[in-house]
């Protein structure tokens, strides 16, 4: 409405003051937290301690990576959590105790993962339910559906095999002494995502149908294509954090509660924009990093768990706060 | 009116009745479960009234959510204000008649607060819904837990009146849902308030233009929407005597009120829908519970199915639409 | 104004709580019972827990006394944990032991209070049920609607109660202080004076869970034990792994203690990947910690909150139907610990790891592959 | 006529928005019971300006004077308590909710406090019926359900049952057809004789000629022309263009430069659209004129695949062309400028290059390289947008904060990466200044030139009959004339509204 007035003289575009490059201020956020969680615990500086953080931080952190395309497409995918369950339980039914099934359970949880974000894109796409509803009755179902194939009571342990990714640390390496598997996992999907999200059609796809799906309709971008590959690859992920948190953590059925908030939350304190058209899969990453050490730092510092949970809460809503009121200064509507 | 005009009209006419027909399908498969296991005394009166009183706390939660969502806003903070409410409730209380109106009071004025707050976040901070709500979810469950072992209390036995009493054969808690669904279609479709609501969640800046004063609409319907929440809280602790500071999360009524509203064809973006519907969508909800208690379905296959419906119900408005969702 | 007005009521409600805090989970008295209780000697058959009580208070049940075949209704609080999938394994397979048992009807409330009471209603408005046996979600939250079933046919309540005494017995084990008491004066015994302890707890507020933690507390103060932390996990082992792992970067613990063992292997591997030696540990009697335990024979125990406690209002049910007497109005039942003596008993690699080992359902129908095992 | 005291007076009113000056101390007045014309071309400031009068924005400088005191402005509702009604040129209709909720959006009847529902509708009735009997409203209907014409005109009626003493209304006939003209016109007499203050934004000289006491021209914001009279249109003209209308348009194709057929339709149709017969050459501009909802959006969307025809047959350089979609249109040479380019043509949160990498992106492979597609690369594109000369800071700057016609020549770009064979331009230069036009105009028949056929929809018939060689009308979803280059503004209106006798 605006728009027409708005762009109505042809300023010669008084061309911005120097286009300083943009640091988001996430990174800036988080260094500043792990200063103050060495300030507050000196060992953090040893390899134990900031690997450690690593490991921990590696699931959310995929998640947060994962989830940030269906943010930049415009649309939730709350049905992250329950997959995680899905995969956790579903590998320990698959697996029955057998370490040599490795092999083939976790090709066949990424598989799962793959049909789930395939209903999810296609629900949404098609039946044309709004993403915040399809991935909650998802998330309902899934749940639903683990606990229904184990009865509740997961039937196998997680060989090593399996844990491997998720527990094992590679030990001898100069430097730093070890590297965790769960570090190089993260190193490996963060830059796949990173690739496809910033440097191939997709990702700029993936912003286009998220900023104005109805002009990159019209400008042949394939809606429907785009928005499901936004759904599977959030799905992959969050297979991939499962199957960290199951090697991190062993069996159990509820290892998947409240991942979906959290990785929300990761995308939005790395700058996305909520409904679309903007974000950046290093931020979120970073954002997953900034969100684990605040529980850290917390911890570290000693403050009790309702603390935590108003201090989550209120840094969720300046930041996007902050966030508004960068773009608003930095002008446009 | 030409030809193609009336074909056009012809959806937005079925579309109105939708909730009704979804109800009705969900009341069919009911009676046809209860006769085909020869269970009749399901489909009694009384038999109805149980189904009604197992979703009141929902039904007052998704009466006020239909508030936010027709203003184009929603809110998930309801869950945690209804286990703030059950608690601060009888622990003011404490088994004390005379503290039953304080308590009352303070836990509206509560909800009055946490209202404000979302709708201030939403409009003059420009915080998306979802982010405020949420990040008020987690203060609240925050100053809930900090008040963790200390919660205790109980309410006094005249205060379960409210959700035990009977008057004249109908239950006491019946009647005051009752009371807030119609109060809210007045509000809805009697009020100038009530017409803002739609037009503030039709189009914000048609509104404005109109010369109508949109956050506060905004902020006047989260308002609503909390307190219908705290409502719902003081109905769960006087139910369940006193209250614990998981009772709003374990019923997940934060996501199961905004399935109920859009069950009932409230659109998610806002402007369209009614109370009418969310009214269906809690019975659908009601209904489905009781088939698979009389079905005897397993709670997990219970939860596959209830995600599925959630799901199925919402396509059923939507796939015919033309606009593009994420 | 408003805001002074809100201040005013916000300070009314710090004072009326902090009135309300003195409903404490710690209760001498009790605890001093339950202290006896774990040493005492109960009736009953012994190998078989599952019927054995302690005191000899019966319950009158003639006037319930009924010809067969019964229906049995249960309002279960949920199967949400894998204590509670155990328990209702063991439950259903009791039932296939008394073909005086026409049906058991099971409505499951999901871990929802509001939802338990709506199906107590429906069970007894559907006039189905000979007797009815309630799990409650919440104990003071399901007093009313249990009140409301006793008037109407016999009740039995089991694992957590209600306040009041109306059902025809409670049933349940010697409870959350003994099972604090045993875990604590195991640490006590078993760590060198003044070691550090770290408490590990699932969520607040659970009464259960309060009275362990207590109890433990007690202990701890009378042996001069120094407890570093008190952490809750909320059942999750990632968070589990993670809180020792910082524990153990800042300093050392030579014990942990939990209230609840389904995080127990977590809270292990948290040393382990540290490369730190094991601590003495306290648990419960889930497969996997057994198996952890038996593997590494680190110093531990693991008292437990038995599932076979799910069988005995199965057994109580019939009696009450059939006339006979039962204990009550409780039926407390003996809550053995697992150590290092008896775990060979208890210890089976062919069970899935969230199984409960304290069931009692070796013996019973489709054992293990209704548990599943295999 | 007028009395001495301005109902409505504006002062040296200055507004910018980022970037942008919009608004260089304009000023204004109406008195009560005139008609003040306000003309312009698109984008010289006359939205803005009406904007700022109803509440919407807030001035930067300048003052409003209302009812003889100084008025700031903070939100429309200021401006409706000072009696000050708007049609908006872009509708503000709940399309979900009735013709009587929409005319009483926000100050709905009460009764004891109640919507008064029966008064509501008895109200908006009464006013409805100022339109006569031949254009029948229900006011119970959902506005969803109405056609465009009905929409525009209760639009009017909102702001009529308002009872303002200044009513602003911004181009309102153009959805009408001549009836509806007239029973609008007369209903602008009427309120005149009552004393209301009528601002009439049109760039039709024959409304103005009907109707206006006084006439301002806007141009780049500033006021270009004020007369107290009604002069001569090409008085008006001269004003609002500011310089020969001679090179405005590029020179007309000659024979020689019109090639082949190269999209061919014949008797398609689909629930907008009835029996379209047509063909496009290439190197041949050619014009749709009509009115609002006439058909000729819907014939774009018809051949671009985005509401396809479901009868008929179409070809594209002889080969079967009924796409589905805009994908397969544009993968066999179709390209569409959307003519609201905010809402269907822009993704504004992503820089200048990305716009015109868009399309060439979306016909790419998924996992292909964003900044090498096998159409262009970034590179090239950056060069081509030179080569346009989009103005912008950087190209990687984002695209919302360029003016139109810079946007718009993205958009251009963003087809020229693909070499189309047939290029649908909407309202081309909707929102483009008068400078920036001419070079649409001129890129167009470059197009042409190197072999596109170009078919042009506007609302602006000058600009139709100046820059196209053929000329095709239509009304109600059929074409119903064809008209060479050359052809008189009044013969296209006739043809367009179907009515028998039409004004100069």
């Amino acid at each position: 409405m605006s728009q027409q007035t708005v762009s109505s003289t042809e300023a010669p575009g008084a061309p911005r003051s120097g286009r300083l490059p943009k640091i988001n201020p996430v990174f800036f956020v988080l260094a500043a937290l792990l200063v103050a969680i060495t300030l507050s615990n000196p060992n953090f500086v040893e390899p134990t301690g900031y690997m450690n953080f690593l490991k921990r931080a590696a699931p959310l952190a995929i998640l947060a990576a994962g989830q940030i395309y269906v943010i930049v497409s415009g649309g939730f995918d709350l049905s992250v959590g329950s997959l995680i369950t899905l995969t956790v339980v579903g590998s320990s039914m698959l697996l029955n105790n057998n370490a040599d099934a490795t092999w083939w359970v976790i090709p066949a949880m990424y598989a799962a993962g793959l049909a789930v974000g395939i209903v999810n894109g296609l629900v949404v796409s098609f039946l044309r339910v709004p993403s915040l509803i399809a991935t909650l009755g998802m998330m309902i179902t899934l749940n639903g559906a683990a606990f229904m194939w184990s009865s509740g009571s997961p039937r196998g342990y997680l060989p090593e095999t399996f844990r491997f990714f998720g527990r094992v640390n590679i030990q001898g390496i100069p430097l730093i002494q070890f590297i965790p598997v769960a570090l190089l996992v993260l190193l490996a999907f963060g830059s796949c995502l990173f690739w496809l999200m910033h440097r191939t059609n997709l990702g700029r796809m993936l912003h286009a149908i998220g900023d104005n799906p109805r002009a990159a309709q019209m400008s042949g971008v394939p809606l429907e294509r785009v928005r499901i590959t936004a759904f599977v690859v959030s799905s992959l992920s969050a297979v991939t954090a499962g199957i960290l948190l199951g090697g991190f953590a062993g069996v159990s059925t509820d290892v998947g509660v409240g991942y979906e908030l959290q990785a929300i939350t990761a995308c939005v304190i790395g700058g996305a924009q909520l409904l679309g058209g903007r974000g950046s899969v290093p931020a979120s990453i970073a954002g997953a990093l900034t969100l684990t050490a605040i529980f850290t730092l917390l911890n570290f510092i000693g403050l009790p768990k309702p603390v935590r949970d108003v201090v989550q809460g209120v840094i969720l809503i300046v930041a996007v706060v902050l966030a508004t009121y960068r773009r608003n200064r930095a002008g446009g509507t | 009116m030409n030809a193609a005009t009336l074909i056009k009209r012809l959806p937005s006419r079925i579309e109105r009745y939708s909730p009704a027909l979804l109800l009705a399908a969900a009341l069919l498969i009911y009676i046809a479960i209860a006769l085909s296991l020869g269970l009749t005394r399901f489909l009694t009166p009384e038999a109805a009234i149980s189904i009604l009183n197992r979703s009141i706390a929902l039904g007052m939660t998704a009466v006020g959510q239909t508030f936010a969502i027709l203003v184009g806003s929603i809110d998930l903070s309801v869950a945690h204000l209804i286990s703030a409410s059950a608690v601060v409730s009888s622990a003011i209380m404490n088994g004390d008649p005379a503290m039953m109106v304080p308590a009352v009071l303070v836990v509206l004025l509560m909800g009055a607060l946490v209202g404000t707050l979302n709708g201030l976040m939403i409009t003059r901070l420009e915080v998306n819904p979802l982010i405020a709500t949420l990040g008020m979810a987690l203060v609240i469950q925050g100053c809930l837990a900090s008040f963790h072992g200390k919660f205790g209390g109980s309410v006094p036995d005249a205060f379960q009146f409210f959700a035990y009493g009977v008057v004249l054969g109908l239950p006491f808690s019946l009647m005051v849902l009752t009371l807030v669904v119609v109060g809210a279609w007045v509000v809805l479709r009697f009020t100038r308030f009530g017409s803002n609501v739609y037009s503030v969640g039709g189009n914000r800046d048609t509104a404005r233009a109109a010369g109508i004063k949109t956050d506060r609409v905004v902020i006047a319907s989260h308002i609503l929407c909390s307190l219908c929440a705290s409502l719902a809280g003081l109905y769960l602790a006087s139910r369940l005597k006193s209250g614990s500071p998981w009772i709003g999360t374990e019923g997940a009524y934060d996501l199961e009120s905004i399935a109920v509203v859009v069950i009932g064809g409230t659109i998610l973006s806002g402007g369209k829908g009614g109370i009418w519907g969310t009214v269906a969508g809690v019975i659908i909800f009601s209904l489905i519970d009781s088939i698979f208690n009389l079905a005897g379905v397993d709670a997990f296959a219970k939860q596959v199915m209830r995600g599925i419906i959630i799901v199925a119900a919402v396509a059923f408005y939507a796939v015919r639409s033309k606009r593009i969702v994420a | 104004m408003k805001r002074l007005l809100t201040a005013a009521l916000s300070a009314a409600l710090i004072a009326s709580t902090a009135q309300a805090q003195q409903l404490n989970f710690d209760d001498p008295a009790e605890f001093a019972r339950q202290r006896e209780l774990l040493t005492a000697r109960a009736n009953g058959p012994d190998g078989e827990p599952w019927v054995q009580y302690y005191g000899d208070q019966m319950a009158d049940t003639a006037k319930f006394k009924k010809e067969g075949p019964y229906t049995i209704c249960f309002s279960n609080a949920g199967v949400n944990n894998a204590w509670r999938v155990t328990g209702w394994t063991n439950m259903q397979a009791e039932v296939k032991l008394h073909p005086e048992i026409k049906e058991l009807i099971h409505v499951d409330a999901e871990g929802s209070d509001d939802k338990q009471i709506s199906d107590i209603d429906d069970l007894i408005n559907g006039g189905k049920c000979n007797a009815l046996i309630v799990s409650p979600n919440t104990t003071a939250a399901l007093t009313p609607a249990v009140e409301k079933a006793c008037a109407k046919l016999p009740v039995i309540v089991f694992d957590r109660g209600v306040n009041t005494k109306c059902p025809v017995t409670f049933i349940h084990p010697v409870g959350g202080y003994g099972f604090g008491i045993q875990a604590g004066e195991f640490v006590a015994a078993n760590a060198p004076t003044g070691a550090n302890v770290l408490m590990l707890r699932i969520v607040p507020g659970v009464d259960v869970l309060e009275t362990r933690a207590s109890a433990a507390k007690h202990i701890f103060k009378e042996k001069g034990l120094n407890v570093i932390g008190e952490e809750f996990t909320e059942g999750d082992n990632a968070k589990t792994k993670s809180i020792v792992e910082d524990y153990l970067q800042r300093g050392k613990i030579d014990a942990v203690w939990m209230d609840a063992g389904a995080t127990a292997v977590a809270a292990l591997e948290a040393f382990e990947d540290s490369g730190l030696p094991l601590p003495v540990i306290t648990g419960e009697d889930q497969q996997d910690f057994l198996m952890k335990w038996k593997a590494e024979g680190f110093k531990a125990i693991a008292p437990t909150y038995p599932t076979y406690q799910w069988r005995t209002p199965i057994i109580a049910a019939v009696k009450v139907l059939k006339g006979e007497p039962v204990p009550g109005p409780e039926w407390v039942m003996p809550q053995p610990s697992i150590t290092a003596e008896t775990l060979d008993e208890y210890v089976n690699d062919k069970m899935p790891p969230l199984h409960h080992a304290m069931c009692g359902c070796e013996k019973l129908p489709d054992y293990p592959a209704a548990w599943g095992g295999q | 006529m007028s009395t001495p005291s301005p109902a409505i007076e504006m002062r040296g009113i200055t507004k910018s928005f980022p970037g942008v000056k919009a608004l260089k101390g304009v000023s204004f007045s109406a008195y009560p019971g005139e008609v003040h014309a306000l003309a312009g071309e698109n984008g010289a400031g006359k939205s803005t300006l009406m904007k700022i009068l109803s509440g919407v924005y807030r001035l930067d400088g300048g003052a409003v004077i209302a009812g003889g005191e100084e008025r700031l402005f903070t939100h429309p509702l200021d401006a409706i308590r000072a009696g000050i009604a708007v049609i908006y040129q872009e509708f503000s209709l709940l399309p979900e909710r009735t013709v009587a909720q929409n005319i009483f959006l926000g100050r709905e009847p009460t009764r004891f406090g109640l919507v008064d529902h029966a008064a509501m509708n008895r109200e908006a009735r009464r006013v409805l019926s100022l339109f006569g009997s031949a254009h029948r409203i229900e006011a119970d209907t959902v506005v969803a359900d109405l056609d465009v014409a009905s929409q525009q005109l209760v639009e009017i009626a909102k702001a009529v049952s308002l009872d303002a003493r200044v009513i602003v209304m911004d181009e309102p006939t153009a959805a009408l057809n001549e009836a509806e003209c007239e029973v609008l016109f007369g209903l602008v007499d009427t309120l005149k004789k009552r004393g209301v203050a009528i601002i009439y934004i049109t760039h039709r000289m024959r409304e103005i000629t009907r109707l206006a006491d006084r006439v301002t021209v806007l141009k780049d914001g500033e006021t270009a022309a004020s007369f107290d009279h009604v002069p001569e249109p090409d008085v008006i003209v001269r004003a609002m263009v500011g310089r020969d209308i001679g090179d405005f348009y590029a020179a007309p194709a000659t024979p020689q430069e019109i090639g082949d057929v190269v999209l061919s339709v014949r008797n398609a149709g689909n629930e907008r659209l009835t029996n379209i017969t047509l063909d496009l050459r290439a190197g041949e501009i050619v014009g749709f004129a009509g009115l609002q909802g006439a058909g000729r959006v819907a014939l774009a969307q018809a051949i671009f695949g985005f509401s396809p025809f479901t009868e008929g047959e179409v070809k594209l350089a002889g080969k079967p062309a009924l796409f589905t979609s805009p994908r397969y249109a544009i993968r066999a040479g179709i390209g569409l400028l959307p003519g609201d380019r905010k809402a269907e043509g822009l993704v504004l949160m992503q820089s200048v290059t990305d716009n015109g990498m868009l399309t060439a992106r979306a016909l790419s492979a998924l996992a292909g390289k964003a900044d090498a597609t096998p159409f262009a690369s970034t590179d090239q594109m950056d060069g081509l947008l030179q080569d346009l000369d989009v103005r912008a800071g950087s190209f990687s700057q984002e695209i919302k904060a360029l003016s139109g016609g810079n946007q718009q020549k993205a958009i251009v770009a963003r087809w020229l990466a693909l070499a189309p064979r047939l290029l649908i331009f909407i309202e081309p230069t909707r929102g483009i200044d008068v400078n920036a036009k001419a070079g649409i105009y001129h890129l167009m028949r470059d197009l042409a030139r190197k072999g596109t056929a170009i078919m042009m929809i506007s609302s602006d018939l000058p600009e139709v009959l100046g820059a196209a060689d053929r000329l095709l009308v239509m009304r109600a979803g059929e074409l119903v004339a064809t008209f060479e280059r050359g052809v008189s503004e009044a013969d296209v209106m006739l043809a367009a509204t179907g009515e028998e006798a039409v004004a100069a």
